[in-house]
């Protein structure tokens, strides 16, 4: 149905394609697996029509084309949901899944019609509770993500592309994603599918190509039968899986953090815990669970009732103080709460600590940059240049040097929300290596992850939340993955 | 700047109880209705004699009504998230190149199609600077601003150019009432009506606050954003054309001194009236009361006869109290 | 030009100097006088809208109304609208442009309301009852007729002249202009080079200061107005030149001290007085009273009145002094 | 006005071989000195014995230093993310107080700190709306500049009001002169060098980006977000306080009229200078390269005697011209 063939994409300075093959199937879901900059977004947005390829042929149906802009695609029935979040906050639910292809006469918005339309929808995403004329901005990321997977759909279109369309998502949302998907493919809609997640990968694909350095390492394995080890050391070069490091050689200490009845009326209440130096805790729970919002009030972003105590003194309100303090914010959504995105990779990394580089207001530069290329050399941040602006990094390679800004300063507690989200599989086992280490070094880490596994295999307590109350806390390793879910889901406290 | 609070619970909690009120769309612009109520109820104090007055009412209506026109061109282009520094400057090319001798020759129909294609044509090319040759809309403005003046006073030679008698249809606009109201006030709430009716209800409309809060996205949803960003001022410049037709009106003449700071006038009363200097939001009816709160300060003055830097000062500390009780307001159903 | 010493400060008596007036300033109906002016962002006007305001507060039955000054047309226009519906007695109007308000002047005249016309004209006769103002293309005469003897005096020939502007799209700086070019006609010379500034000290000091640079010998510099002088002048001190003469516009106390000082190569100024506006108001009075001019024979006020531009240089300065207004 | 399009090909044969410079971050300001030599070149061309004296050159500079001293003050503010409407109303506000017989009867050092204090003050005042109150800075400056110029004119009673002789060294900074240069120009020359060090060497410059391109993220990483938008605006009013002291040096005076429309100009420099509205990016070199462009082409006019109006026409153009041929340099190197 489609073929790409030897697709090239130069941007200045970067060959984020190097002649890449992709073959997809009518009525199948093709997966794209990558490491964080191979290249998989900027070949989805080629197909898409918003970038233009410099070499390279598109066959579709047969017939050659060149989506010379997103409306050429659209026509050629080529829907895509995008790996950022490409949403108007301005325009309701509505508009922005009818935007471009709105219901109108003579230019005039037939608005009983796109609400009816988004609506239908919204339902069928199983999201009826989503208003279509409700602004987009007063969502949650989760449910943006729902947006854009309506917008999608709201085309009818003979291919979809989703570039890491769950990386938003909970557990449950992901399985209704999955039941859409199946129910697109029935009706011989090719799918086009990107995540970091293999599991995923296993139950949804059918057929998997692999990029690496804007290169077809592979093309179309079977999804189910490849064996994890061949996927990972194609991608990577290397034979590693997602290992998580021994638990053992880090002791917990004193006490650092300590909340006592965090309360926010309405998000979470009555919220109580520790976290000791040298210890992981991992939050779990559902979007929406108000896991964000609770590191938040921890980090002082966010009014709240109770008490939060680091090194056994209370917490003020507001941000500089507590980063003064040693704490430190890896926050969930990287281009809105972290980025400087004309900033190169070293303004951005040095950004909370930078009275660390300065004597009397005075930066020292060489330093900064010097502290920069460490971390970037140790977290692999690709390409390896520190100077560049951090825009036209990879969004995984974003998230490490989002992560790399808190490895600096001597932090006592890191707070991190989502530190993997969107991360490749290599990556991601040198990152759980760094949070291991950083515990190891004494620090006390507070984890979000909307990844179980995750959290079970890096933390060493877990707490357990619904609806914004605790519903269990407990030693990591009394728990496993099923007995999790099924507290998270259904409230049942083990 | 001010620091994004993330007080999402309030929004929470309050949303059901206001979505009731939505489709008045009123809520928003509580705080500015608050603003012209207490306004009016200074002039009814102050002057209880001339303040509520049919004549000063309508007095007040034609002094909004040039600016009034130039502000709704204004809000589409702030909400596409661009700015026109150019307006009080095309308009007075318009007046001038509708009130030469040869154009005069030709009627008052003549004069008036004119104006508005001299207008149109002039935030055309603005449009083209900023959509084609990417150039800042500020400094795009900017140059059509300097440029048109220039011209402006090029053409007339610096003279105010007289409507002649026979051409007097023009200058009835402001002369002839209907209803005891002048013409060129019709011809204003015409302007923001249809304005609305194309902001709310157009696929036009709709694109432009996509065009504003994320030009990324609409250009990923198959909006032609560049065609669209130039469409954007040459509406501006039709209103600023539609202007000049009611300052000819209203001064039975054309000159290059026309609508001077027109400008810092209008994107004052759009950005008091809620839109975002940053795109993607606003309304129309925002901009049309921040213009009135504008207009009636100025009337206030006029009726108590304040002296001018009194005047000054009071209206830099009224702007501060408006806005803040706006802001005050918004903050209770902040997203 | 009336360059005699003996002819005094003219027409109007600044509002402080008491005029026998025969009997007309005894008081008599109560009158309501609207005065709408340009705003006083300028020491001129601001001296016109000070001097109407204390002539007014000098009669008991007059109720003085100011209305917002302002530089915008359309606000002047809702000004003097405001005016007519409070049903004053008699409106004093300088207005933005003559041109632009002269339909509201007419409304206001057609309500009733006679309209004294201060300065600027409106092109209708039939939309004021009275004119009063300065003589602006007399003043660009006088310049030039200083500036011509002086030069003449000196034998130069092929003089640079050099001519600072106020606002260009006036139509007072056109007719300044025009008269300045006439006048040096008379003697065979022309203007060299001239830029206009906008009557403030800034604008005045940042197109000298350019001017200076285009022409390295200038023989004479007129400027058209005193408050934008104190600009030029500092420019003319900063870079350092003295060779050529200067003549001033309008007459501000400033200026005079600067004639009277000697040094300076500001050697004249042409008059243009704000004492019109005293003359405006009182004449404001009579009309709306009913009244004529007592030192005229004739028994209403004439329909126009225009001041002469008169030449103060170091010798008669000193008459004029307490004449000159702060700029 | 000379062909600009001959320097084209020059400027992009050049750009492989400066690439190599990128260390000096002089690239992006290639389209900017490109504008300015084609300035110089028509300027020697067609006034080739008035133009390149030392004493024309002089009087640029000193032509440009008030406005330059505040465009470096509005480079901070608008990397910040904000915007400051206020600049030339606040100048005139100190030049005011800061020549008041009492202020005088002083000295010209209280003088100099008078009109330093007055800027700093009224910017902290619209740091402050801004900041804590909350309000958008377009709308809390544009109250300051109303409220400051009504402010000026009543403590001047709209009267110019004269350095008295025996503070006549404030005038000095403007006559006298060190290797032939007058001291406003020193004065001038310290403040872009001490802007520079402040946004590139500082912590202070480097949080000034953070606020400007993303004030979220500013916050969570522990910048206080707040404090910093209210001293940019404070350090844009001390700019224009330092501004003031150099317009009474060169006027002799102090008055309500000055600095009138400085905050367009001054915004049109720094955006010239590649600054964007929306902040996070920009550099002070731009910002005064911008305002020199602007400073010569005044001086070209003049010195060629052109009138206001052709002068009008003109500057739109170049402009046009300068940015077009910006943005295609920038084109080729755009990421
Ligand atoms: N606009 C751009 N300008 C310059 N380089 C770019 C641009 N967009 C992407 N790149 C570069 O192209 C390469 C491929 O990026 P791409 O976003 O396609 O990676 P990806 O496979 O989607 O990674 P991830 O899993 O992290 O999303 C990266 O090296 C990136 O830095
Ligand atoms: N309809 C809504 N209107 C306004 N705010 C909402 C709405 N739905 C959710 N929210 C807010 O958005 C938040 C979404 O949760 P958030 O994503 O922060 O939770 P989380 O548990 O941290 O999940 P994760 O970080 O994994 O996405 C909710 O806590 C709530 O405050
Ligand atoms: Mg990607
Ligand atoms: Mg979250």
């Amino acid at each position: 149905m489609l073929v790409m063939k030897g697709i090239v994409k130069q941007f200045p300075g970067v060959r984020a394609l190097d002649g890449v093959d992709l073959d997809v199937r009518a009525g199948e879901v093709h997966c794209l697996l990558g490491q964080n900059g191979a290249g998989k977004s900027t070949l989805i947005k080629v197909l898409a029509g918003a970038h233009q390829p410099d070499e390279g042929t598109i066959v579709f149906n047969g017939k050659e084309v060149r989506p010379g802009s997103p409306i050429d695609a659209i026509r050629l029935g080529f829907a895509t949901i995008y790996q950022e979040l490409d949403l108007v906050d301005g325009l309701s639910v509505a508009e922005n899944i009818y935007l471009g292809h709105e219901h109108s006469t003579f230019g005039f918005v037939n608005r009983a019609a796109v609400r009816a339309a988004a609506s239908e929808v919204l339902t069928r995403l199983g999201h009826p509770e989503i208003r279509p004329s409700v602004e987009v901005g007063r969502l949650s990321p989760a449910a943006k993500q729902v947006v854009s997977m309506a917008r999608a759909l709201s085309h009818d279109a003979r291919l979809i592309i989703m570039d890491e369309p769950s990386a938003a998502l909970a557990h449950d949302e992901v399985a209704n994603l999955f039941r859409i998907i199946r129910e697109l493919t029935a009706e011989g809609v090719a799918v086009v599918y990107i995540s970091h997640r293999l599991e995923e990968i296993r139950e949804i694909g059918d057929r998997v190509t692999v990029l690496k350095d804007g290169r077809t390492v592979a093309v179309g394995l079977p999804a189910r039968e490849t064996p994890t080890g061949q996927i990972v050391s194609l991608m990577t070069g290397r034979n590693v899986e997602y290992v998580f490091p021994p638990k053992t050689g880090r002791s917990a200490g004193e006490e650092v953090l300590k909340v006592e009845n965090l309360t926010a009326p309405g998000v979470f209440a009555d919220v109580s815990f520790s976290v000791r130096a040298g210890e992981i805790v991992g939050l779990a729970g559902l979007v929406g669970s108000g896991r964000s919002e609770i590191l938040e009030a921890v980090y002082g972003a966010r009014s709240a009732s109770g008490r939060v105590l680091l090194d056994g003194t209370p917490v003020r309100r507001g941000v500089v103080g507590t980063v003064r303090r040693g704490m430190g914010l890896a926050p969930e959504e990287r281009k809105a709460q972290a980025l400087l995105l004309d900033q190169s990779v070293t303004a951005n990394i040095t950004l909370g600590t930078l009275p660390e580089f300065a004597k009397f207001g005075w930066l020292d530069r060489k330093r900064e940059r010097s502290e920069a290329k460490r971390l970037a050399e140790m977290l692999d941040i690709r390409p390896p240049d520190p100077e560049r602006p951090i825009r036209t990094l990879s969004g995984g390679n974003q998230q490490k040097a989002v992560l790399a800004r808190w490895l600096l300063g001597g932090r006592k507690l890191l707070l991190l929300d989502e530190p993997t989200r969107g991360v490749d599989v290599g990556a991601r086992a040198e990152l759980y290596a760094v949070i291991h280490d950083l515990a190891k070094q004494g620090i006390g880490v507070l984890l979000v992850s909307s990844e179980v596994p995750e959290v079970l295999g890096l933390a060493d307590r877990v707490l357990v939340l619904r609806e914004g109350t605790v519903i269990h806390q407990g030693e990591a390793a009394e728990l496993d993955e099923h007995r999790v879910l099924d507290m998270i889901m259904n409230g049942r406290a083990a | 700047m001010g620091e994004p609070t993330t007080d999402r619970p309030a929004a929470r909690t309050a949303a059901p109880a206001l979505s009731s009120l939505r489709g008045f769309g009123e809520m928003r612009h509580l705080g500015l209705l608050g603003a012209l109520a207490i306004l009016v109820v200074v002039g009814l104090v102050t002057r209880p004699a001339n303040f509520a007055t049919a004549s000063n009412l309508v007095s007040i209506l034609s002094l909004a009504a040039t600016i009034g026109v130039i502000t709704v061109g204004a809000t589409f282009v702030i909400i596409g998230g661009g700015i026109d520094l150019s307006v009080g400057a095309v308009m007075a090319l318009a007046s001038v190149w509708a009130t030469t001798v040869a154009t005069q020759s030709f009627g008052p129909v003549v004069m008036a199609i004119c104006a508005i294609l001299v207008g149109t044509g002039a935030g055309l090319v603005s449009g083209l600077l900023i959509a084609y040759g990417r150039m800042v809309p500020f400094i795009a403005t900017l140059a059509m601003l300097v440029a048109a003046r220039g011209l402006a006073q090029r053409m007339s030679d610096r003279k105010t150019q007289l409507i002649q008698p026979e051409n007097s249809f023009i200058v009835e606009l402001s002369t002839t009432r209907v209803l005891g109201i002048p013409m060129l006030v019709y011809i204003f709430a015409l302007v923001v009506v249809l304005g609305w009716i194309l902001l709310n209800r157009t696929t036009f409309g709709r694109r432009t606050y996509a065009v504003g809060g994320n030009p990324e996205a609409a250009r990923l949803a198959g909006i032609d954003v560049r065609r669209h960003t130039m469409l954007l001022y040459a509406l501006s410049g039709l209103c600023c054309g539609i202007a000049a037709v009611l300052i000819m009106a209203r001064t039975t003449t054309g000159s290059s001194t026309h609508g001077d700071l027109y400008e810092l006038d209008a994107i004052a009363a759009v950005i008091i009236g809620g839109t975002l200097l940053t795109g993607g939001r606003g309304t129309i009816v925002g901009s049309i009361l921040g213009l009135l709160i504008f207009t009636l300060i100025t009337n206030l003055f006029i009726l108590n006869g304040l002296n001018t830097s009194d005047q000054l000062i009071a209206k830099g500390l009224i702007i501060v109290v408006a806005v803040l009780l706006q802001r005050r307001n918004l903050k209770e159903r902040a997203p | 030009t009336s360059n005699e010493p003996a002819a005094a400060p003219s027409s109007a008596a600044p509002a402080a100097s008491t005029a026998p007036a025969g009997g007309n300033d005894q008081p008599g109906d109560k009158v309501v006088i609207g005065f709408s002016a340009p705003a006083a962002d300028h020491g001129w006007i601001a001296a016109i809208a000070k001097n109407a305001e204390t002539t007014a507060k000098q009669y008991t039955d007059v109720e003085f109304r100011p209305v917002e000054p302002t530089n915008d047309i359309n606000q002047q226009i809702s000004a003097v609208e405001s005016l007519i519906s409070a049903k004053v007695n008699a409106l004093v109007i300088l207005p933005n442009d003559g041109q632009q308000l002269n339909q509201i002047a007419l409304q206001a005249t057609e309500a009733g309301i006679p309209v004294i016309n201060l300065d600027r004209v409106f092109p209708d006769k039939l939309a004021y009852r009275t004119w009063i103002g300065g003589d602006n293309y007399g003043m660009g005469v006088a310049a030039g007729h200083y500036i011509g003897e002086a030069l003449k005096a000196k034998n130069v020939s092929n003089p640079v002249i050099v001519e600072i502007q106020g606002i260009a799209t006036l139509p007072l700086t056109q007719d300044r202009s025009k008269g300045f070019a006439d006048a040096l006609k008379t003697f065979g010379f022309s203007v060299t080079a001239k830029q206009d500034a906008q009557f403030t000290v800034e604008t005045g000091n940042e197109v000298a200061t350019s001017l200076l640079q285009a022409h390295a010998k200038i023989d004479a510099l007129w400027n058209h107005d005193d408050d934008q002088g104190v600009g030029v002048l500092a420019a003319i001190k900063e870079a350092n030149r003295s060779e050529f003469i200067m003549v001033g516009g309008a007459g501000s106390a400033n200026a005079m001290r600067e004639i009277q000082s000697g040094t300076s190569v500001l050697q004249a100024t042409v008059t243009y007085s704000p004492t019109m506006a005293s003359s405006a108001i009182k004449l404001a009075r009579l009309i709306a009273q009913g009244k004529g001019m007592s030192d005229l024979v004739e028994n209403q006020v004439p329909q126009s009145i225009t001041l002469a531009s008169e030449t103060i240089t170091k010798d008669n300065v000193a008459q004029y002094l307490e004449l000159g207004f702060e700029s």
